[in-house]
């Protein structure tokens, strides 16, 4: 059976990549299991400067999900390019930078500091963040942003840059396009979607920041349908993102047209998630008729 | 570990409060002040509960019903099993003392029992003071009494022992020592901090992953440092981080 | 306790209303209960002709919600005129016709045929569906468009008119202002999430229309963030409308800011769900410190 | 209705395949091919299953495990409770007849139970016909036996029975009768319709309401009018829909 799957810059040898986030740089779940099983880690969101993030409350449960404003919490590039991506270099498995910003240079700031970083194989662009020099909206709301901050990540970058897209947005394809356009050399979909809890003794938020992403298993049917639009207008693999649980919501994910999933929240419900997925897949993907996991990408469009 | 723990114990020992016994193989793991994160069925997270008492097969939690979780929790019955991950956190350190205090706020209570039992194995005076709403609010009483702790209420209606705080029943026993272990509510938790110089604090806060990954859980020290209350904590020595 | 509210041309004896195509004509639920005891009913979405919809299957399940692609199959407002609207008469609830089409023109025929029933209290306009005319994007994605439709169904009406909102844009503000600006009465928040699934046996979409609308306590959160949003921005009432299971969750959306709300998908798991509601409502509101329910909208954006 | 009703009895009767029998007081309401709609715990959506059988005070269903929610009812125990939304829709007609013949496939056999016990206790002559896919899959034959019915099998691979569909046991046991009252997948339904004149054919459909509200479950009939399946079915006279 074989699991692994090629893309730009990475070699990962199962599609299973825990995501930005979720799995910190990696140290706790290091005293759980092996990251070599790993196909790749996805690493916390990094910007120029360290940054404490929200204030707290920064989680809240919801339906089949939870609710998180943690706000981009990170020690800073030179801390993660001192302190962390040396202790991951221990595994092999690929690492996928993700890099954020409040501004479009932030992010080339963060990209050449670890271009150097023989560990780091990707990066991937979060752009949902809100972006001081726009007046808060996100890069990842309008088409001619999140094409600048990609073109201006892809001069920068010596190595292939995926974009993260947000899935608060009218109309996916659009953004998907036109950051293919500018030089993505793929994308990850989807983040957060955008959500709010109230307390209902307090009558306020239940997030210090009021409004928060909204991850897990809720949001999973809207993260498979735009995979499954995106997948049919741009030709730059996709790896899938939002409510996987099992082998089975990554072979979904394949179907609409993934090469590779990221796993988000599921990591603090099922620490073993990851691991267990990656023992599961070959027995659901023979259950189905696979002996080569590349086989699955795309199959709900393509014609059989 | 994350492990299929069994019910051995489901019983009501309060208002709304419940005493679980859960029959798992990480004893020999847990410590004092440690919490572990159960899976209730048909929720989403988690719940962090601490540990209360370390048996040789079972640990024990006592738990107040406050919302959905804490409810279905108190619905499961005996012999049904349910998923726990755990040991996790730092607990409250077990040294060499001749003395220690232990106060506990409400739910707070719990991870002292386990605290004192260990204390009092090695023949630590064990003074204990407990602070509740009400008299029907009190629990564990006489459990800590059995261990030879000496024991102390406060309750803020005045309807059993010390009216006011844990504070006040502090002062009022002249009870005072180099290290105060406690947990409790925020309030309790500051009081103490201000008074005495020495001791840690058990903390609560809303947690995601519960093992230092996620970043939802932080609290600052006085130079804004961040810590995870659930890897860097819950105890923390006094002063050691902001309350607010 | 005072449950009642008053909104333009909706007297509400409590605030609870059957959301539109979750509740038919009432005619299956008033074999279950009085319908009397409803605030207001919002009927199915009427079109000019009768439609018959999409193929099946029309439903799946998804993580604590269901997508749908029911394709507003309706017999026509004719019909609905004729037997529909006298039956529904005969019970003491506001109903608001809920108004859809295939291009501007439908919404002010369905309007103007129904303007003469004494029986519709007031309109809501159905704007997530897609539109013939604008190739097939909703007339709900674009400021402009939304306005647009929202002025000619203005014109047309002799009663309020409720614009209900899509929650599958990028800034669901500009859109309810846009509607605002253009003369509506109130808004309806929010129809469905854009979603997919896709069966592993057959690798292709579990619906026979590929995409369905996501509604169920999945949503919740993203209904609730953007009725907090929008009631900000506007000052024309709000019903709040996604994943209401329980009085708590009613509570939640008028402290986010509805004025009143509609339960959907919650009818099918538990048929008695909007008596129950309309029950526990003021010991819900006693508990929390309230003696009238019009205390409660806004809460958690009101200083106090 | 929608009642929590008690698991008196939940058995294991076939590969996958359930048999539950829920205590209830809405038997005196149900009919033999009508359905309830099972809550089942952790699942959105209510899950509907045939009534097999109608006793003095519970209902018995037989199931078979094809997904999660099917997966999660048959993991309930005796002595659960589990809340039941029904009786609904039209079930089989239970007319003064000589003789009808009742045809069956898979977990379509079910609801056939109740309907041939109704007409044999007004003594119609009850021919059964059950179709599987191998004798592994065989259930309910005995049953059907000991309620006076003269059965016949008829299995895919031949393993037992007639080699072949329901229509080969049919007309191998020159079976003819102007009732016929089946269940069974949608080919089967299909050849039933094409090959005899009468009869009543119980459709399944994506559900969502249960009840005609939703509009999720619909079918048309030639003239291309919408018809619910659990509202105006599930049973429907052959020929008066399109089965596609
Ligand atoms: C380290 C630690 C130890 C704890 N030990 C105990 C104990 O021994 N006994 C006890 O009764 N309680 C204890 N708590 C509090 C307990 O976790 C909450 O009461 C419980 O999570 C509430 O869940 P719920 O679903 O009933 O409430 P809900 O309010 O419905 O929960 C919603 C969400 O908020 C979280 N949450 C709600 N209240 C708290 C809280 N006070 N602290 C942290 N998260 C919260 C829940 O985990 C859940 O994710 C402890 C908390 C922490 C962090
Ligand atoms: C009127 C009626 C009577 C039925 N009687 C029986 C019976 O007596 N015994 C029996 O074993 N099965 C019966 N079924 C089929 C049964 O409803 C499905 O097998 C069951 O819903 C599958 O649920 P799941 O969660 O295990 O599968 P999943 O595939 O995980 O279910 C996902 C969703 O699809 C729906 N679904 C899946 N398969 C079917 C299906 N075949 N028909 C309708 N909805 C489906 C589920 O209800 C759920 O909403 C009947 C169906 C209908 C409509
Ligand atoms: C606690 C938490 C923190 C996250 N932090 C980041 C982040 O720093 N950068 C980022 O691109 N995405 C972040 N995400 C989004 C996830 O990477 C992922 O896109 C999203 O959670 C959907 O996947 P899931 O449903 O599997 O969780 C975070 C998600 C969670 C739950
Ligand atoms: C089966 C189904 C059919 C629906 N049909 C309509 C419709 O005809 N017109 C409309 O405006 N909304 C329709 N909706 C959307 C609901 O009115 C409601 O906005 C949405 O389901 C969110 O609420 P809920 O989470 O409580 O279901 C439909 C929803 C469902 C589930
Ligand atoms: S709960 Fe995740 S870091 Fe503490
Ligand atoms: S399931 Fe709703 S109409 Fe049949």
């Amino acid at each position: 059976m074989n699991l692994s799957v090629k893309l730009p810059g990475l070699q990962l040898k199962n599609p299973i990549i825990p995501a930005s986030g979720c799995f910190g740089f990696g140290r706790e779940f290091a005293q759980l299991y092996d990251l070599s099983v790993l196909g790749g880690i996805a690493i916390k969101s990094a910007t120029p400067q360290a940054r404490f993030g929200n204030p707290t409350p920064r989680i809240a449960e919801t339906p089949s999900g939870m609710l998180n404003a943690i706000g981009l919490q990170n020690k800073g590039v030179d801390y993660i390019l001192d302190n962390e991506l040396p202790w991951l270099a221990q595994f092999d498995t690929e690492i996928i930078a993700n890099v954020a910003g409040a501004c479009e240079e932030d992010y080339v700031t963060v990209i050449e500091k670890m271009n150097g970083s023989p560990v780091v194989k990707a990066f991937e662009l979060n752009i949902s963040c809100p972006n001081v020099k726009h007046g808060g909206i996100g890069l990842g709301t309008k088409p001619e942003l999140a094409a600048h901050v990609t073109r201006l990540a892809k001069e920068a970058s010596k190595k292939p840059v995926y974009v993260k897209l947000s899935p608060n947005v009218t109309d996916i394809v659009e953004i998907a396009k036109a950051v293919e356009q500018a030089g993505a050399d793929g994308l990850v979909l989807i983040n957060t979607l955008m959500g709010m809890r109230i307390d209902l003794k307090t009558g306020k938020p239940v997030l210090a920041n009021k409004t928060g992403g909204l991850s897990g298993p809720a949001i999973k049917p809207v993260a498979i349908r735009m995979v499954y639009q995106v997948a049919q207008a741009v030709s730059i693999p996709i790896i899938g993102v939002g409510g996987i649980t099992c082998a089975e919501d990554v072979l979904e994910f394949l179907y609409a047209g993934a090469s590779a999933v990221e796993v988000g929240a599921q990591n603090f419900v099922d620490p073993y998630v990851c691991p267990k997925i990656i023992d599961e897949l070959p027995s659901v993907l023979r259950k189905y008729g696979y002996n080569d996991i590349t086989q699955t990408t795309g199959r709900s469009f393509r014609n059989e | 570990m994350v492990e299929n723990t069994k019910i051995i114990k489901q019983e009501q020992i309060g208002v709304d409060l419940y005493r679980m016994e859960l029959q798992t193989s990480m004893t020999n793991q847990a410590k004092p002040g440690q919490f572990i994160q159960i899976q209730v069925p048909g929720m989403y997270l988690r719940r962090p509960i601490s540990i209360s008492e370390i048996k040789k097969d079972s640990l024990v939690i006592i738990y107040k019903v406050v919302g959905q979780g804490t409810k279905r929790l108190s619905e499961m019955e005996e012999g049904q099993t349910i998923n726990v991950f755990g040991p996790l956190g730092n607990g409250f350190p077990i040294e060499q003392r001749e003395h220690v205090v232990l106060v506990g706020g409400g739910v707070g209570v719990p991870p002292l029992y386990e605290t004192a039992k260990q204390y009092r194995a090695q023949n630590t005076k064990v003074d204990v003071v407990l602070g509740f709403n009400d008299k029907e609010q009190i629990f564990y009483e006489e459990e800590f009494i059995k261990l030879g702790c000496s024991v102390s209420i406060a309750t803020m209606d005045g309807s059993q022992g010390t009216k006011g705080t844990v504070i006040n029943a502090l002062k009022e026993r002249n009870i005072d020592c180099d290290c105060i272990l406690s947990c409790g509510p925020l309030p309790m938790l500051k009081a103490l901090q201000n008074t005495y110089p020495n001791g840690y604090i058990s903390l609560e806060a809303r947690m995601a992953c519960g093992i230092g990954a996620c970043m939802g859980c932080v609290v600052k020290d006085q130079q804004g440092h961040a810590y995870r209350v659930c890897k860097d904590g819950p105890v923390f020595p006094f002063g050691k981080v902001v309350l607010s």
